[in-house]
C-alpha cells in the first residue's frame, strides 16, 4: 500500500502526544527538555510531510522545517543553560525539589 | 443665559485650590493649616449665600455653564443649579466651615486631613451642581477616596473596618450607575445632557423597551439606596458614624446621605417617570422599614453616635415615603426634611463630639445628670433632640407634617403605621436624653466645663436656622417649589 | 514592496540594531567608570531614538513591506512605539536599581533590545513563519531575563519554569501553525485567510483545533486562565525591573498578537468589527467572552491571600488580562480601541507600581505588604504615587483606569452582552479590596520598628514623576488620547 | 388692625418674650428675673380681660365671632395659614388661662423660692402660658395641632422640673409618651379631614361637613381619631396614666397645667368641634362613654389614695370625665360652664395642698392631721373648694354639676338605654363628695398624727395665701350665679353649623342651660343635692367621728380595696404588655440588624481574616457570632484558586493541557448543540 499523507499525519500526531506525555509526567529537567523537542519535531514532520503533498510546488514548507530545526537548537541551548543555572543552585533538577514559590 | 457668571465653577473649585495651599505649606504650621483650610471655606459660603439672593425660583434651570470636555463622547463640563440643588449647595457650603471649626482638635497629619477635606467639599460641590451625567458620575466617586481616608486614617478603633466597608458598599452601588449611564448614552444616539436626556429617551427605542428601563431603574435604586442608605444596605452606616471623627460624621450624616434622595430625584425619576411610578409602592414600603425599624434599633444602642446614626436612618425613611408619594406636599416635604436633617443631624453629631472630647466615650448609661453643670450644653442638645423627634416650632416638624400629609393619601396604611415612627422616636430621643442628662449627677463627670466659645459658634448658627424654618418655612419652600412641581409634572404626566 | 523600499518603513527597529551593536562594543571596551554607565546608557539613548523615529511612521501609508512578509499599519507603529516606550522604561529602571548585578547590566540592555526587535516584529508580522520567528526570538530573550536577578534561588527557579512552560506553549502553537499550513497550503496571512474562505466546512473542526493550538501559545503570553500558572511564580522570581517588562511589554504582544493573527485569518472585516469567514460559522467570539469572564474572576480572587506584592500584582495582571480579553472578544473596531486605550493606561499605571516595589523594596529589602506599612512616613511622594496607580487599576474618577474601563464597559454594552459588563463590573468592586489592603498598609497601619528613609536618587523620582503624571493626566483630560486610539485601531488586511 | 387682632398678638407675644428673656439671661437678673414672668403674664391677664369685656360684655350676641388670618406657608396644593378666631368660648376660655396663670405665677414666687434653676420655672411658665393662649386662639387644626404639642413640651419640661430625681425623670417621660400616642391620633384626624375636605381650618372644615363632603363612618372614623387627642391630653380612660405621675412636678405645675388648662385643652377642643362632633351620633356615645368610665373609675380609686396630690390628681380625671360625658350627650353648655368652674376651684385645691405640702414636709395624708388650727386661712380657702367640688348649692361646683347632671338625666330619658350615663354619674358624683371630705378630715380635723411636724406646721407666706382668697371668691361666685347663670348660659351655645342649622343642635333640648323641661331640671338638683349630703355624711362618720374605722370596712371588702388602691393595675399593664414588648422587639430587630443583615450583605471576606488584626475588630466578630457569608465564599474561593498553584511546573502544564481540551470538548458540544 503507499504511504499517504494519513500515515505521516498520525506519526507526527503520536510524536505530538508522546512529547505531551513526557513533558507532563517525567520529573527530570533534561528529560522535559527532550519532551519539548519532541513536540516541536512532530510540528517539523507535519510541516515537510505538507509540503510533500501539497499540489503547489513552492517549498514554503521545508523552508519552515529548516527555520523551526535552527530555533529548535537555540532553544534547547538557553534551555539546558537554564538547568545548569539550576543544578548549580539547588543541586537538582527534580522537579518536585524545586517549587518553593507557591500559590 | 447661558454662562454669565462662573459663581458655580469658583465656587465648586475653590476649596480646591485651597486643598492645593494647604498641601504645599510645611506641615509644622498645624494651627496656621487650620486657619488657612478655615479661611479657603469661606469664599464658598459667601458665593451660596449670593446664589441664595440670586436665585430666582421661577426661573428653572440658572447659572449655567457649558464648556466641551471630552469632545467624542460628547460629555461636556455642564453645570447648574435649580430649585432643587441650590438649598442643598448652600447646606455644603454652610457645613464644611462649621466642620473645620468642628475638627479643631485633630492634630496628627494635619495638612493630610484639611487637604482630603476640602477635596472632599470640592467633590460634594461638584455632585450638587452638576448636570452631565459622566461628570456627575465622575465626583460622586471622586468623593470616595477622601472619605475613605479621613475615616481610616483619623477615625476611631475599627477605624479600617469601618473606612472599607464604606468604601466597598458605595462602590458596589456605583458600578451599577456606571453601566445604567453607558447603556442610556448608547441608546440615545450618545448623549449624557441630564437635562435633555429624558426627551431623548422617551424618543429613542429605550423609550418603549419596559424590561430594560425596569433593570437600568433597579439599578440606578440599588446605586442611590445604598447611599441614602435604604433599608438592605443601611449596615455601613452605623460602623461608619461610629468609628468617623466628629467633623467626618457631620458631613457624612449632613450631606452624604442626600445624596442618594438627591440622585433618585435629579436623575432616575426624571428619566424614568413610568418606572418611578411602578416603584414608588417598593420605595414606600422600603421606607416605612426605614422609619420603623431604625427608629426601634436606634432604642436598643448604647454608643450615642450608634443611636444618632440609626436616627438618620429613620429620618431618611420620611424623605423616601415623602418622594414616593408623588404629591406635592410629599414632594416638598421629602426635600424640607433633606435639608433639616441635614442642619438637626449636623447639630447632633457636634453635640456627641463636645461630650466626648470631653469624657472619651460615648457610652449613653456612662453618663448622667449632665444637665445640672453643663446648662448651655444640655439647652442646645435639649433643641436638637426635640428638633429630631418633630416638635412644632422647629423645622423638623414641618417637613414631618408634610411628608405624612402628601404620602396619607396615596399610602394610607404605610402612613398610619408609619405615624407610630413618631412615637418611637419620641421614646428612644426622651429616654437618651433622660439617661445622659437628667437624674442624679455622676460625680465623675462633676468638673466637665461647659461648652467652650467655639464649639458656640458652631452651634448657634445650625440651631438659629432650625427654629427660623421652624416659624418661616416658606423661606425655602419657595426656593424649591416650583422645580418640585414640574418634577412631579413630569413624573405623574409621563 | 521590495525589501530596499521596504526599509524605509522599519527605520525604529534600524536604530534599536544599531544599538544593540554599540551597547555590545561598550560592553566589550570598557564596562562602567565610576557612576557612569556606557552600554546601559546607551541603550537608553537609544531606546529614546527609536521611540522619537517611530512618530515618523504614522504618517506613511499602510502597505506590507519586504515582500508580503511584514505589514506596515497604525495598529503596527502604535505596538512599535509601545514595545520600545516599554524597553527604554525597563532600561531606567535597571540602570536606577541595583537589582541586576552592575557587571551583568550590558548583557541585560543587549538582550532586552533584542527582545524589543521581536516584538516589534511581532506586532508587524504577517505570516506564519515571521510569526513564530519573532515569538521565538522574544521568548528566549525573556526566558533569560527572568534569571537576571541577585536573588539566587528564585530568579533560577522563575526562568526554568518560565522556559519550560514557555517551550511547551510555543511547541503547541507551532504545531497549530503546521495543521493550519496544512490546511491552507500557505503560510501568508492573505493566503490562508483567501484558502480557508474558499474551504468546504469539512474543514471546520480541524480549523478550530489549529485556531485552540494558536490560542494555547498567545493565551500563556497574555496570562490568560488557563495558561496563566506559570505568571505568579516568574513574576516573584524575576527581578522587578524585568517583572514589569513582561506584565506589561509581553502581555502588549501577546494581544497584538491575538488581534493580528485571529482577526486576520479568520475574520473577514464586515461593517465596524469583523465576522467569521463563511465557512467556519463557530462563533469563538463567545469563546473569549467567557473565558475573559473567568480570567477576570480568578485573577481577583486569586489575589485576596497574596501577602507579597510582586506575586499580588501577577495576579492583578492576571485579571487585567481579563478586562482587555472582553475588549478582544467582541470583535468590533470599538473593541480594538478600547483595548489600545486599556492598553496605554495600564502600562502608565503598572510601571509606576512596579517602580515604587523597585524603589521601596530595594532600601527595605522586602517585598511584602507588611514591608510597606507606614511607608507614608519614610516617603510621601512614593506612597502618593503608590496609591494613584492602585485606585488606578481598581479603576476610580480621576485615574486614568477608571477611564480605560469605561471605554471597555461602552464597547461590552455596545454589543449588549449585560452579563459581560456586569461580570466585569462586580470584579473592579472585588479588585478593590486587595488594592486598598496596600493602601491601608502604608496610610493606616502605623509600622512598629523604625523602618530606614527610603532614599532613592532624583532620577529615579523624575521617571516616577514622568510614569505617575499621565495615570492623572489622562484620568481628567482623556479626549487627546480617545482620538489616538481611534487612530490606531486601523488594521490592515 | 382690629382691637381683638393686636390684643390677641399681644396675649401670645408677652409670655414668648418672658421665655425668651428668661431662658437667656434669667440666671443674671436680680430675683431671677421673676418678677418679670410676672409682669408679663399678668399684662396678658389684662389683655384677656379686655377681650373679654369686648367680646361677652360690649358684644353679648351669642354667634358673635371675630376671625382673621395671614398667609403663613404653601405646601403644594395646601394653603397653610395662621389665625385668630375669637368667640365667646374663646373668650372666657381667655380669661380662665389668664388668671389661673397669673395666679400660679405669683404663688410660686413664694412656693419655689430658693429653688435651683428658678428662673427656668418661670421660663418654663411662660412657654407653657404662651403655648395654652396659642391653643386657645388658634383658627385651624394644624396650628391647634403645633399648640397642642407645644403645650406638650413645656408639660414635660415643667413636670421634669426637679429632674435629679429619677421618678420625676420617669413621670416627664411617661407624660409626654402618653400624650404623644394621643397626638398621633389626632394627626391621622387632622389627615382624614384633610383627604376629604382639604381644608384645615375650622370654619371652612364645618362649611365642608355641612356640605357632606365627610359623612357616615368615615367622618365618625376621623372624630374619634381627633378624639384620641382630647383622651391624650385630657387624661381619658386609656391614657389617663400620666396625670397621677405628673404630681412630682412642683404643686403650682399640678395646679396650673394639671388641674386647670391643659388638661381641659381636651375638653375645649372637643368644645370647640361640637359643630362638627354633633354630626355623628356613634362619635357622639362613644366620647360619652369613654367620659362616663373616666368618671367613676377615677372617683373609685380616688377613695383609697393616701397622697394628698394624687387624690386631687384623681378627682380632676374624674371632673373631666364628667365634662367630656356632659358634651358626649350634648350638655354642651353645661360641659363647658363647669370648666370654667373646675379650672378654679381645683386650682384653689392644688395651691391649698401645696400649702399644706409646704408646711408639713410631706404629702401623705396619713402624717397630717388637726392643722385646722396652725392653717386657718389655708383650712378656709380648702373647705371652700371642697365645697364647690362637692356640689353643695351656692358653690361654683354645684351649678355647673347640676347642669350636667340635667343633661345626662334629659339625655337617659330621651335614649332610655343610656340612662346608665345618668346613673354612673350621680354614684361618681357622691363618691367625689366623699373623698374630698375623707381629704379635709384627715388633714385638718382629728388630732395630729406626726407630732414633729405638727410643730413646724406654720401658715403660708403671704405671696401663698392671697391667691388662695381670690381663687375662693371665685369659687363661691360660680355659685350665687354671679357670673354664672347670667351671661354664661346665655352667650355659650352649641354654634349651629352656619348654613344647615342641624336637628342636632337642639339635641337633648339642654339649650339654654337648665331650663328645659322643669322637672329634668329640678329632679336633677335634688337628686345631686342628696347626694352631696349622703357623701359628705358618710366621710363624715367614717373620718370625721370615726363611728365606722377605715381599716375595717377596707378588710371587709379586701379585693375591692385593693384593686381601687393600685389603680386597677392599668399601669403594671402598660408596663408589663406595651413597653415590655416595644423594649423586646427592639432587642431583636437590633441583633438581627447586626448580625444577619450585616452578615448576608457584607462582602468582604478578608476583613474578617484581616479583621482579625484589628483591635476592634476581633471582639465585633467574636461578638457577632455571624461569619459574614459574602466575606466566607469570596475568601474560601480565593485559597482554593491559589491551591492549584502549586509550584511544580509539570502540574501548571498538565493543567493547561486539561484546560485546553475542555475548552474544545465544550467548545464544539456548544457547537453542535446551538
Amino acid at each position: 500500500m503507499t504511504i499517504g499523507i494519513e500515515h505521516y499525519l498520525v506519526v507526527s500526531l503520536v510524536l505530538f502526544l508522546l512529547g505531551l506525555f513526557i513533558v507532563v509526567t517525567h520529573r527530570n529537567g533534561v528529560r522535559i527538555l527532550m519532551g519539548v523537542e519532541l513536540i516541536l519535531n512532530s510540528a517539523n514532520l507535519n510541516f515537510v510531510a505538507f509540503n510533500r503533498y501539497m499540489p503547489d510546488s513552492a517549498l514554503s514548507g521545508n523552508v519552515f522545517a529548516i527555520f523551526v530545526i535552527i530555533l529548535a537548537a537555540a532553544e534547547a541551548v538557553v534551555a539546558l543553560a537554564i538547568v545548569l543555572a539550576v543544578y548549580q543552585q539547588f543541586s537538582t533538577i527534580h522537579m518536585d525539589e524545586i517549587s518553593n514559590m507557591k500559590h | 443665559m447661558e454662562s454669565q457668571t462662573h459663581l458655580l465653577t469658583w465656587m465648586t473649585f475653590f476649596p480646591l485650590i485651597g486643598a492645593v495651599l494647604v498641601l504645599i505649606t510645611p506641615s509644622r504650621a498645624k494651627t496656621f493649616i487650620k486657619q488657612l483650610a478655615f479661611v479657603f471655606t469661606l469664599p464658598s459660603l459667601a458665593l451660596g449665600v449670593q446664589m441664595l439672593r440670586l436665585y430666582d425660583p421661577a426661573a428653572g434651570l440658572q447659572f449655567v455653564e457649558r464648556v466641551s470636555w471630552i469632545s467624542y463622547f460628547n460629555i461636556e463640563y455642564y453645570i447648574g443649579a435649580d430649585g432643587l440643588s441650590v438649598p442643598m449647595l448652600f447646606l455644603t457650603v454652610l457645613l464644611c466651615p462649621i466642620c473645620i471649626l468642628a475638627s479643631w482638635g485633630i492634630n496628627d497629619r494635619v495638612k493630610g486631613y484639611f487637604a482630603l477635606f476640602l477635596l472632599l467639599e470640592t467633590g460634594m460641590l461638584g455632585v450638587f451642581s452638576a448636570l452631565d451625567f459622566f461628570l456627575f458620575y465622575v465626583f460622586w466617586e471622586l468623593m470616595l477616596l477622601p472619605m475613605y481616608f479621613l475615616i481610616g486614617i483619623w477615625g476611631g478603633p475599627r477605624r479600617e473596618y469601618a473606612a472599607i466597608k464604606f468604601f466597598l458598599y458605595t462602590l458596589f452601588g456605583s458600578v451599577f450607575l456606571l453601566i445604567a449611564m453607558i447603556v442610556i448614552y448608547l441608546n440615545t444616539g450618545g448623549s449624557f445632557d441630564l437635562v435633555a436626556l429624558r426627551e431623548q429617551i422617551a424618543s429613542s427605542p429605550l423609550g418603549s423597551a419596559a424590561r430594560v428601563q425596569w433593570w437600568l431603574f433597579l439599578g440606578m435604586y440599588v446605586a442611590f439606596a445604598i447611599k441614602i442608605p435604604a433599608f438592605p444596605f443601611h449596615t455601613w452606616l452605623p460602623d461608619a458614624h461610629v468609628e468617623a471623627p466628629t467633623a467626618i460624621s457631620v458631613i457624612l450624616a449632613g450631606i452624604l446621605l442626600k445624596m442618594g434622595t438627591y440622585g433618585i430625584l435629579r436623575i432616575a425619576y426624571p428619566l424614568f417617570p413610568e418606572m418611578a411610578q411602578q416603584f414608588a409602592l417598593f420605595i414606600a414600603i422600603i421606607a416605612l422599614i426605614n422609619i420603623v425599624y431604625g427608629a426601634l434599633c436606634a432604642m436598643a444602642q448604647t454608643d450615642l453616635k450608634k443611636l444618632v446614626a440609626y436616627s438618620s436612618i429613620s429620618h431618611m425613611g420620611y424623605v423616601m415615603l415623602g418622594m414616593a408619594a408623588l404629591t406635592p406636599e410629599g414632594m416638598n416635604g421629602a426635600v424640607l426634611q433633606m435639608f433639616n436633617h441635614g442642619t438637626i443631624t449636623a447639630m447632633l453629631f457636634l453635640l456627641v463630639g463636645v461630650i466626648y472630647d470631653r469624657a472619651h466615650h460615648r457610652n449613653i448609661d456612662g453618663f448622667g445628670g449632665l444637665a445640672k453643670n453643663l446648662p448651655i450644653y444640655s439647652g442646645f442638645t435639649c433643641l436638637a433632640f426635640f428638633a429630631s423627634l418633630g416638635l412644632p416650632g422647629l423645622s423638623g416638624f414641618i417637613s414631618e407634617a408634610l411628608v405624612f400629609l402628601g404620602a396619607f393619601p396615596v399610602f394610607m396604611v404605610i402612613t398610619i403605621i408609619g405615624l407610630s415612627g413618631i412615637v418611637i422616636t419620641a421614646a428612644y430621643i426622651l429616654w437618651t436624653y433622660q439617661r445622659v442628662f437628667l437624674g442624679p449627677l455622676n460625680e465623675k463627670y462633676a468638673e466637665l466645663p461647659d461648652c467652650s466659645i467655639r464649639e458656640q459658634v458652631m452651634l448657634y448658627p445650625l440651631a438659629f436656622i432650625v427654629i427660623l424654618l421652624g416659624v418661616f418655612p416658606h423661606l425655602i419652600l419657595q426656593i424649591f417649589q416650583p422645580t418640585m412641581m414640574q418634577l412631579i409634572e413630569i413624573v405623574t404626566k409621563g | 514592496m521590495g525589501n530596499i523600499e521596504s526599509l524605509a518603513y522599519f527605520i525604529p527597529e534600524l536604530i534599536l540594531t544599531a544599538t544593540v551593536l554599540a551597547v555590545l562594543f561598550a560592553d566589550v571596551l570598557g564596562g562602567e567608570r565610576e557612576g557612569f554607565d556606557p552600554p546601559a546608557n546607551f541603550a537608553f539613548v537609544g531606546c529614546v531614538a527609536a521611540f522619537l523615529a517611530h512618530f515618523t511612521l504614522y504618517s506613511l501609508p499602510s502597505t506590507p513591506l519586504f515582500n508580503g512578509i511584514l505589514i506596515h499599519d497604525p495598529f503596527g507603529a502604535f505596538f512599535k512605539g509601545f514595545f520600545i516606550f516599554c524597553t527604554g522604561v525597563t532600561t531606567a529602571m535597571v540602570i536606577v536599581s541595583r537589582e541586576v548585578a552592575r557587571f551583568k547590566k550590558g548583557e541585560f540592555c543587549v538582550i532586552i533590545l533584542c527582545v524589543c526587535i521581536g516584538m516589534c516584529l511581532v506586532a508587524a508580522s504577517r505570516d506564519l513563519l515571521m510569526i513564530y520567528l519573532s515569538l521565538e526570538l522574544m521568548s528566549l530573550g525573556s526566558y533569560v531575563m527572568a534569571g537576571f536577578s541577585r536573588k539566587i534561588g528564585p530568579s533560577e527557579e522563575a526562568s526554568l519554569k518560565f522556559v519550560l512552560y514557555g517551550g511547551v506553549s510555543t511547541g503547541i502553537m507551532l504545531f497549530g501553525i503546521s495543521l493550519l499550513y496544512g490546511l491552507t497550503g500557505g503560510t501568508s496571512f492573505e493566503a490562508v485567510r483567501s484558502a480557508l474562505a474558499g474551504a468546504g466546512s469539512g474543514i471546520e473542526p480541524i480549523a478550530f483545533l489549529a485556531l485552540l493550538m494558536v490560542l494555547v501559545g498567545v493565551g500563556y503570553k497574555v496570562a490568560m486562565v488557563p495558561f496563566h500558572f506559570w505568571a505568579p511564580d516568574v513574576y516573584e522570581g524575576a527581578p522587578t525591573a524585568v517583572t514589569a517588562f513582561l506584565s506589561v511589554a509581553s502581555k502588549g504582544t501577546g494581544f497584538a498578537l491575538l488581534i493580528r493573527f485571529f482577526f486576520s485569518v479568520f475574520m473577514q472585516p464586515a461593517e465596524g468589527g469583523w465576522a467569521t469567514l463563511a465557512p467556519l460559522h463557530f462563533d469563538w467570539g463567545l469563546t473569549i467572552a467567557v473565558l475573559s469572564a473567568i480570567t477576570m474572576t480568578v485573577g481577583n480572587i486569586g489575589a485576596y491571600p497574596q501577602t507579597n506584592l510582586k506575586r499580588l500584582l501577577a495576579y492583578s495582571g492576571v485579571a487585567h488580562a481579563g478586562y482587555l480579553l472582553m475588549g478582544v472578544s467582541l470583535m468590533t473596531s470599538t473593541g480594538v480601541e478600547a483595548v489600545i486605550f486599556y492598553l496605554v493606561m495600564y502600562l502608565f499605571t503598572n510601571m509606576t507600581a512596579f517602580f515604587v516595589i523597585l524603589v521601596v523594596s530595594e532600601s527595605l529589602g522586602t517585598e511584602r505588604i507588611a514591608g510597606f506599612r507606614g511607608l507614608w512616613r519614610g516617603a510621601p511622594v512614593a506612597a502618593f504615587m503608590m496609591t494613584l496607580a492602585l485606585f488606578s487599576l481598581v479603576g476610580l474618577p480621576p485615574t486614568a483606569g477608571f477611564v480605560g474601563k469605561l471605554y471597555l464597559f461602552y464597547a461590552v454594552l455596545q454589543q449588549k452582552l449585560y452579563w459581560l459588563a456586569v461580570i466585569g463590573v462586580l470584579n473592579s468592586v472585588l479588585s478593590l479590596y486587595y488594592y486598598a489592603r496596600i493602601i491601608k498598609a502604608m496610610y493606616l497601619e502605623t509600622s512598629s520598628e523604625t523602618e530606614p528613609a527610603v532614599h532613592s536618587s532624583p532620577l529615579a523620582g523624575l521617571i516616577l514623576i514622568v510614569m505617575a503624571a499621565p495615570v492623572l493626566y489622562f484620568g481628567v483630560f482623556w479626549n487627546p488620547l480617545v482620538e489616538y486610539a481611534r487612530y490606531c485601531a486601523h488594521l490592515m488586511q | 388692625m382690629h382691637l381683638l387682632e393686636i390684643l390677641s398678638w399681644l396675649i401670645l407675644a408677652l409670655p414668648l418674650a418672658a421665655f425668651a428673656v428668661q431662658m437667656a439671661v434669667g440666671a443674671r437678673l436680680p430675683r431671677y428675673g421673676d418678677f418679670i414672668s410676672i409682669g408679663a403674664i399678668s399684662l396678658s391677664l389684662v389683655f384677656c380681660l379686655l377681650v373679654f369685656f369686648r367680646v361677652i360684655v360690649l358684644e353679648y350676641s351669642p354667634d358673635y365671632v371675630f376671625a382673621v388670618s395671614y398667609p403663613w406657608f404653601s405646601g403644594g396644593s395646601i394653603e397653610f395659614r395662621w389665625g385668630f378666631y375669637i368667640d365667646n368660648v374663646t373668650a372666657f376660655m381667655l380669661v380662665v388661662v389668664g388668671v389661673v396663670s397669673t395666679l400660679v405665677h405669683i404663688y410660686s414666687v413664694g412656693y419655689m423660692h430658693g429653688e435651683e434653676n428658678y428662673h427656668r420655672f418661670f421660663a418654663y411658665l411662660g412657654l407653657f402660658s404662651f403655648s395654652m393662649f396659642l391653643l386657645v386662639l388658634c383658627d385651624n387644626l394644624f396650628t391647634l395641632y403645633i399648640a397642642w404639642e407645644l403645650v406638650g413640651v413645656s408639660s414635660y419640661l415643667l413636670i421634669g422640673f426637679y429632674y435629679t430625681k429619677h421618678s420625676a425623670a420617669n413621670a416627664c417621660i411617661k407624660a409626654f409618651l402618653t400624650t404623644r400616642v394621643g397626638d398621633v391620633f389626632m394627626f391621622l384626624g387632622i389627615l382624614l379631614l384633610v383627604l376629604y375636605t382639604g381644608q384645615l381650618a375650622y370654619h371652612d372644615v364645618f362649611n365642608a361637613v355641612a356640605h357632606g363632603e365627610i359623612s357616615g363612618t368615615v367622618l365618625t372614623i376621623a372624630i374619634v381619631c381627633l378624639f384620641g387627642g382630647a383622651v391624650g391630653k385630657s387624661a381619658q380612660f386609656p391614657l389617663h396614666v400620666w396625670l397621677p405621675d405628673a404630681m412630682e412636678g412642683p404643686t403650682p405645675v399640678s395646679a396650673l397645667i394639671h388641674a386647670a388648662t391643659m388638661v381641659a385643652a381636651g375638653v375645649y377642643m372637643v368644645g370647640r368641634m361640637f359643630p362638627m362632633f354633633s354630626q355623628s351620633a356613634e362619635a357622639m356615645l362613644v366620647i360619652a362613654y369613654i367620659g362616663l368610665i373616666t368618671a367613676f373609675f377615677a372617683a373609685t380609686i380616688a377613695i383609697t389614695q393616701n397622697d394628698i396630690k394624687r387624690v386631687l390628681a384623681y378627682s380632676t380625671i374624674s371632673q373631666l370625665g364628667y365634662m367630656v360625658t356632659a358634651l358626649g350627650v350634648g350638655a354642651y353648655t353645661a360641659g363647658l360652664y363647669h370648666l370654667m368652674t373646675h379650672a378654679f376651684f381645683k386650682a384653689l385645691l392644688f395651691l391649698c395642698s401645696g400649702s399644706v405640702i409646704h408646711a408639713a414636709h410631706t404629702q401623705d395624708m396619713r402624717e397630717m392631721g388637726g392643722l385646722r388650727k396652725k392653717m386657718p386661712i389655708t383650712f378656709a380657702t380648702m373647705l371652700i373648694g371642697t365645697l364647690a367640688i362637692a356640689g353643695v348649692p351656692f358653690f361654683s361646683g354645684f351649678g355647673s354639676k347640676d347642669a350636667i347632671m340635667a343633661g345626662a338625666l334629659a339625655f337617659g330619658s330621651e335614649h332610655g338605654a343610656h340612662m346608665t350615663i345618668f346613673i354612673g354619674l350621680f354614684v361618681a358624683a357622691g363618691m367625689t363628695a366623699f373623698y374630698m371630705f375623707r381629704l379635709i378630715f384627715m388633714t385638718f380635723y382629728g388630732e395630729s398624727r406626726n407630732q414633729h411636724s405638727y410643730d413646724h406646721a406654720h401658715e403660708s407666706p403671704a405671696s401663698m395665701t392671697v391667691p388662695l382668697l381670690i381663687l375662693a371668691v371665685l369659687s363661691i361666685a360660680g355659685g350665687f350665679g354671679l357670673y354664672g347663670g347670667l351671661w354664661f348660659n346665655h352667650l355659650v351655645v352649641p354654634p349651629a353649623l352656619q348654613e344647615a342649622a342641624h336637628a342636632a343642635a337642639e339635641h337633648g333640648g339642654e339649650h339654654g342651660g337648665a331650663h328645659g323641661e322643669a322637672w329634668i331640671h329640678y329632679g336633677a338638683m335634688g337628686l345631686s343635692i342628696f347626694v352631696a349630703a349622703l357623701g359628705i355624711f358618710l366621710s363624715w362618720v367614717v373620718y370625721g367621728v370615726k363611728w365606722i374605722s377605715a381599716e375595717k370596712t377596707a378588710a371587709a371588702i379586701r379585693p375591692i380595696y385593693q384593686l381601687s388602691f393600685n389603680k386597677y393595675y392599668v399601669d403594671e399593664f402598660y408596663q408589663k404588655i406595651v413597653i415590655a414588648f416595644v423594649l423586646w422587639i427592639r432587642k431583636v430587630l437590633a441583633a438581627f440588624d447586626r448580625i444577619v443583615i450585616d452578615g448576608i450583605v457584607n462582602l468582604t471576606a478578608p476583613l474578617m481574616r484581616g479583621g482579625a488584626t484589628f483591635s476592634g475588630g476581633f471582639d465585633h466578630y467574636v461578638v457577632d457570632g455571624v461569619l459574614n457569608l459574602g466575606a466566607l465564599i469570596v475568601q474560601a474561593a480565593g485559597s482554593v484558586s491559589v491551591m492549584l498553584q502549586n509550584g511544580v511546573i509539570q502540574s501548571y502544564i498538565l493543567k493547561a493541557a486539561i484546560a485546553a481540551a475542555v475548552i474544545l470538548v465544550v467548545h464544539q458540544y456548544i457547537q453542535f448543540w446551538l
